[in-house]
């Protein structure tokens, strides 16, 4: 099975025969490095391999439509609810340069004490089971081909089925995974004995594979009161869970902190987050880093969510970055849409790109406030890792609320959070290993009363599932109803190449569309005027889902979200051939060959030049940029004013605007400028060209005219339209 | 205990002061590891459900079983002989195949050979 | 007459009595920098005066709604054809941060020998006339008044009538002005010796007030088919304005260079554009500069739009920026709306404080690349002026097309712009200045051959009108139609406080809205599809504005704009009284005055926990943050379980969320908690508390609770709800 | 003439090679201003219809009276006299007050008077 780009995926095909698929390869991919690199015009530093199949930025079509990929793996992370349409989104982020796809869990999942099986929907994500990672790893195979890059398959290993959703990850062939048993602690309020001891086993089997591990301190930026003041804290959290994970198995290469600039705008972010980036690099430099954007100040604002994302992207370049994630631009109001994981890629990608060798330019001062701040938030970490131990260990620091408290370590302001050690989900779960105790399996940790004489475990029972895939138990559904294969059934009108059309965010013909509006009133009158005017554009479920003030009374600007109920069918549609234009390099020989002048002017009672000089100007990319030579006559012109002047410069070509017209004053315009031509003797040896906003190609060309351009239309258009007939009439 | 506390970090760091940033670093890691070493070990000498499960589930059982069978194995408090242990002693008394093994105790059979084995539990 | 927040500003009103009005300063001004000032919790080191009134970024509300104001002056360009509607957006973009706006001139006034008079509509911008320019300059005094910060004002001094409209501007307290002969020259096709003239007159008038004046050189990046190739050039550019303003008297205090930086993404930008920055600011270190942002790689994707113009403001960090200019993220879609003034200005200000200090931590380095490329930039630009000596100055070097060439100088690829010493719009029209020449004004460059004795030249006319306004001659309007009282007239119902409401994004009334919509099929099907579904929901003269391939085949993102042809209309509107919710503090307090405990569960056959996490999770903002103490019990809970926790664990609430319900099931189990409470005698004690995507407060009201909570609950919400009880009570 | 030619960069620059930054500023400065000077100096010795308007602007007229006259002044080539000059002249001349005579000239008075001081035209 290949997948061909101008067909979408099939996922039906997809889940057939899922029960014998093997993923091709385990463990993490880095990206190849190949800077320095000449791609188009330019060098670049810091780039890795190309891709075979890619959509490049809007702008690439200025610069031949390169496509630079920076050096780190790049992270999107997928939340639909339907891992059907999961796999979809995941296509188009591979093309946009996302090489590490991270699938969020369904709300709950880590208090499950257990797999789940199936493909039943989620909430905020997918449930993890054995058939959505299977299908799921397919899918990413096929694209991967398609793309012509490795990309990293990840997800979860924390709640109280962490060893478990470890064997799974191992067996299918996960890439990655979050695994740090504090965040089950702090966040999850599992108990924290169970939580480390099953955090050990799951560790090790995730390096049994060699699949990166990213930890979990960076949630406490985003739940701390006052994120700027936790940074001592989060140096001791990646330490504890680094030291833990070492302990437990893994290489220092496989770990990843995953780290976030604490702060925001309008606070002065650079300068209370790059000292911390400098210094958690510093202490942790056997270490790997993925830089994470910030999420705990993000309002609805898209925009102001990409400014501060492109700021997190600066500090990624001046300290240093080998997994860049991104955080889509409408997480601050809704379950991520999936164009917005594509905008959030591209956002990493060009600010990455954008910084391309930025540090060949620039130092970090080796005195002064950076220096002393990152010294000072390391010193504040090892304050507070010293009475960790004074307070009799990590146990008792949690139950005595030293994390997450919002005061700047030492500084405490009693608002941590407090976990009790008997307390928790899984409380007095965990026993003790007997002396006899005994797991005849691989890459299991801690106490194995193995058999004398045995080396390899699993040669107890003839090979465990690590070593002998086949003896895993694929359970293809559970339940009859909540299942992807009932849900493919019932979107089956709008999936397919040749399947209605209905507008979708999330999944397959869900039908949202966003409208932006702004309404000159105060907010709280817009508020529910905006909600009024979706309704009456025939949206259903409207949700304001963004607000912003422009001025109190003046108005308001507004984004609203709706589902539209009807679907467009592809048949009805009557799309036009692409008009076939000549490249830029093709018109500009021409004319280098062989000059060309024209003549161009406004014709009738208007000042208005605008749509003329945006043809002619070189300013405006107009046709002067070919080399024409174009004489302007200006506006108001009378129609003789123009003829005598081509003559005089035996122009080629005449353009006549009429921008804004009344009473048909267009029609006569064109009309006489044909007759005139045809009385002075040169209608043959010149092309006449009339634009306007209600000029059409029809209209003109009944007036006379070779050609009649509308709105919309740029120099190009024009050029290749003339270059054009010279050479139909030459042949 | 919650607790409030002015800032003294220019009181308490003090001893900290005088330290290069390697001699600062390898205290960072001094201190981490001493706080880790205790999880450590308590992770090698303990096991929990959701370990004995995952044993199970290499040992090539379905998660329904593993969860089946961990939770009978629980309840008799035999958990810290280790689950796979005891599909394995069993699998080989009565010449089974693992998973049919642990199919069988999920069933109800054998019990009474566990017991034989390893005894009435170790709560 | 002043400004009320709460109201609209009445046009009318401004309008009344023009012809008496005078503005009440003439010049150029500069925000008063204070850094490093305390503002918030945060040290600003970059930061200028405060305003009075303001809109601070979104992300405030996380710092006490903090609003810093960077320490240089923010541009805001305004284009929208009528002046009356300009007004409006000034004063929303005022509170935004903005202290420069640039009102863009009609297209084609430029070539429009001598003043227009009255208010007619503009394209593409306003025409420039007394009246346009003192009522927006009588507007912006009422708008400074309100935000508490001067307001510069500015428009353009170019084109065949640069000296008439440099008096203009002069009597009529404009600000700033755009004036650059070579502007003329390259890009309007001015004759280059009337060009020149008339740019001296026009800069010694301008001078005469202490206008600040920003030259032209940028347009060169945006003509020039690879902008980063034109460096060179653009430093001759900016040389020569210089050099011909300083002679013409103005100070170099008033004199700002408008650089661009050069290039874009997918380009290594910041390689290619700071080393350029540090050139032109080393080279003219007497000089004022103003940043603006690059438009010349802008395509209709307003996410890549805001990421490039971050990236143009780190430049503007680790060089200078005396002012910073902004461009609109639509600028390459449509003529800018207004809400993208708004966003533009935001970017600006957003990016300058979060980089705020950025210098202090940052050294760009004083070897190398940085330094090599800065020093061959300007070498360049060295030869460049020497080869225009070679050929005889700079006319013989403009009809030899040195300018705007694509070639990196000395490369030329003969493909720059060519203009005629003889060519061109005022081709002869320059008459030398006869020996008797005189002209008995003050302010006047040149030869002029006054009276002896006479010193201050208008003596000899009583004088003249920059020393005596009242001579100035205001004219109203010339056209009875095409002015601003007939358009005002027109859009009276949705004028005014209490109007009509429309959607509008240009001019009052204008209907425009902006659909986004993703559909899943090809670029050109999608093109189509998407007309349609604009069309189905009920827009007009729908146009697609944006449209990029998310993948070939898996979907398109495209934008649609459309009006709508209805009104709303206030009255009809029902405005919910705003509930009132406790401050985090005050509950906070209230809760360490007396520690709380709360239990809470999912309850019924359910594994979706999210909606409970979310109320209670300290990582999601939950009520634990306040310091509640909160037992979850977990999903799938039975309500007798809830009950006896509560009593064990002595809570003052339960919490129970119900989200997906089959069969009315949230009623049942509401009404069971509600009973068994009763049962077990804590029904008084407790306060029961329902959620769920399905419930509502009066639901749950109906079904024994004390309250319940719907879609996009808050922990703040249940919070507050339980404290106020708590206090109702004790009350 | 558009002429293309290869970067020869490093050839050109030998003679700046040994510049410091600030003979190399330098040299640019002295190098612009002996390109502006003739323009600045033309820009003295000339006029044109605009700056001419600009005059009578200043001198009170309305910009409808500005254009009108300009252009009639234009018209009889006294441009070069300076169009304010003429209308002081005539002011003066007839005891009218500034805009008064530019008014008068305007409706075509008073030209006799003005071919009399200021003479046929200078083109």
């Amino acid at each position: 099975m290949t997948l061909d780009p101008k067909k979408k995926i099939n996922i039906e095909k997809i889940m057939d025969n899922l029960a014998n698929y093997r993923p091709r390869r385990k463990g993490w991919t880095w990206r190849k490095p190949i800077g320095p690199a000449q791609i188009g015009p330019f060098t670049y530093y810091q780039v890795s391999e190309p891709l075979k199949n890619s959509v490049p930025l809007p702008a690439a079509k200025y610069f031949g439509n390169i496509d630079p990929q920076p050096e780190c793996v790049i992270t999107t992370e997928i939340a639909s609810g339907r891992f059907e349409d999961d796999i979809r989104r995941m296509r188009m982020a591979a093309w946009h340069g996302a090489d590490h796809i991270m699938v969020i869990r369904t709300a709950g999942q880590s208090h499950f004490d257990g797999l789940i099986e199936g493909s039943p929907e989620g909430v905020g994500g997918v449930p993890i089971t054995r058939k959505q990672i299977r299908a799921t790893r397919k899918a990413i195979d096929l694209i991967e081909d398609e793309v012509g890059r490795p990309i990293n398959f990840h997800s979860y290993v924390s709640g109280v089925a962490g060893p478990e959703v470890a064997v799974l990850f191992a067996e299918e062939g996960v890439n990655g995974a979050h695994q740090d048993p504090q965040y089950n602690v702090l966040y999850r309020n599992v108990n924290m004995i169970r939580s480390f001891v099953d955090a050990a086993v799951a560790k090790h089997l995730m390096a049994g594979v060699n699949m990166l591990q990213i930890d979990g301190a960076h949630n406490a930026n985003a739940t701390a009161r006052e994120a700027w003041k936790v940074m001592p804290e989060l140096l001791v959290q990646h330490g504890l869970n680094a030291v833990f994970s070492v302990k437990a198995g893994m290489k220092k290469e496989n770990i990843s902190l995953s780290t976030v600039p604490p702060t925001s705008t309008p606070a002065p972010c650079m300068r209370l987050d790059l000292p911390y980036a400098v210094a958690i690099r510093e202490l942790f430099e056997e270490y790997k880093f993925r830089a994470q954007m910030n999420t705990k100040y993000m309002e609805s604002c898209t925009r102001e969510v990409t400014v501060t994302h492109v700021l997190n992207l600066l500090i990624s370049r001046l300290t240093s970055a080998d997994i860049q994630s991104t955080i889509t631009p409408d997480e601050g109001r809704n379950v991520p849409w999936h164009y917005n994981n594509i905008h959030a890629t591209n956002t990493a990608k060009q600010a990455l790109i954008g910084m391309d060798g930025l540090m060949e330019m620039v130092d970090l001062k080796d005195e002064g406030y950076l220096r002393d701040t990152a010294r000072e938030i390391k010193e504040r970490a090892v304050l507070f890792l010293e009475e960790i131990l004074e307070k009799g260990g990590y146990f008792n620091a949690v139950e005595d609320s030293f994390f997450v408290d919002s005061g700047y370590y030492p500084e405490r302001n009693g608002d941590g959070i407090s976990r009790k050690i008997d307390g928790g989900v899984g409380e007095g779960t965990v026993v003790e290993r007997a002396e006899d105790y005994l797991a005849p399996v691989c890459d299991h940790f801690g106490y194995n009363n193995l058999p004398e004489g045995v080396e390899h475990a699993c040669d107890l029972i003839g090979g465990c599932t690590l070593c002998n895939p086949e003896k895993i138990v694929y359970i293809d559904e559970l339940d009859p109803e909540d299942n992807a294969a009932k849900r493919l059934e019932k979107t089956k009108d709008v999936r397919g190449d040749a399947g209605l059309i209905k507008p979708e965010v999330e999944w397959a013909g869900d039908g949202w569309v966003n409208t932006t509006l702004f309404l000159p009133t105060d907010e709280r009158t817009a508020e529910v005027a905006a909600l009024e005017v979706a309704k009456k554009m025939g949206l259903k479920n409207v949700e304001v889902i963004h607000k912003q003030m422009m001025h109190p009374s003046e108005g308001t600007l507004l984004e609203v979200k709706g589902q539209v109920e009807f679907t467009i069918n592809p048949e009805d549609l009557v799309i036009p051939e692409p008009e076939e234009v000549l490249d830029d390099d093709e018109i500009r020989a021409n004319i280098k060959e062989k000059p060309m002048r024209i003549v161009g002017a406004t014709v009738g009672e208007d000042e208005h030049s605008v749509g003329m000089r945006e043809v002619i100007d070189i300013k405006h990319g107009g046709i002067e940029k070919y080399g024409i030579q174009c004489t302007y006559l200006g506006t108001s012109v009378p129609i003789e004013k123009v003829v005598d002047a081509a003559i005089e410069v035996n122009a080629e070509a005449i353009l006549i605007s009429t921008i804004i017209t009344h009473n048909d004053v267009h029609r006569t315009n064109m009309k006489k400028l044909h007759d005139l031509c045809v009385e002075k003797g040169i209608r043959d040896k010149v092309y006449l060209i009339a634009g306007g906003t209600q000029v059409t190609n029809e209209i003109a060309v009944e007036c006379g005219m070779d050609a009649g351009f509308g709105r919309g239309t740029k120099g190009h258009h024009v050029a290749s339209f003339i270059v054009k007939q010279r050479l139909d009439k030459a042949e | 205990m919650a607790q409030e506390r002015r800032d003294d970090f220019q009181e308490r760091r003090k001893h900290l002061a005088g330290l290069s940033e390697q001699e600062l670093h390898r205290r960072f890691w001094e201190l981490a590891e001493k706080i880790v070493d205790p999880l450590v070990e308590l992770a090698k000498r303990n096991t929990s459900p959701s370990i004995e499960r995952s044993v199970l589930l290499r040992m090539g059982l379905s998660s329904l079983e593993a969860k089946d069978l961990v939770q009978k194995i629980y309840e008799k408090d035999l958990l810290g002989r280790g689950a796979g242990h005891i599909v394995w002693r069993i699998a080989q008394e009565k010449g089974l195949g693992i998973r049919e093994a642990g199919q069988a105790l999920i069933e109800g059979k054998y019990w009474e050979d566990v017991e034989r084995i390893f005894g009435g539990g170790d709560r």
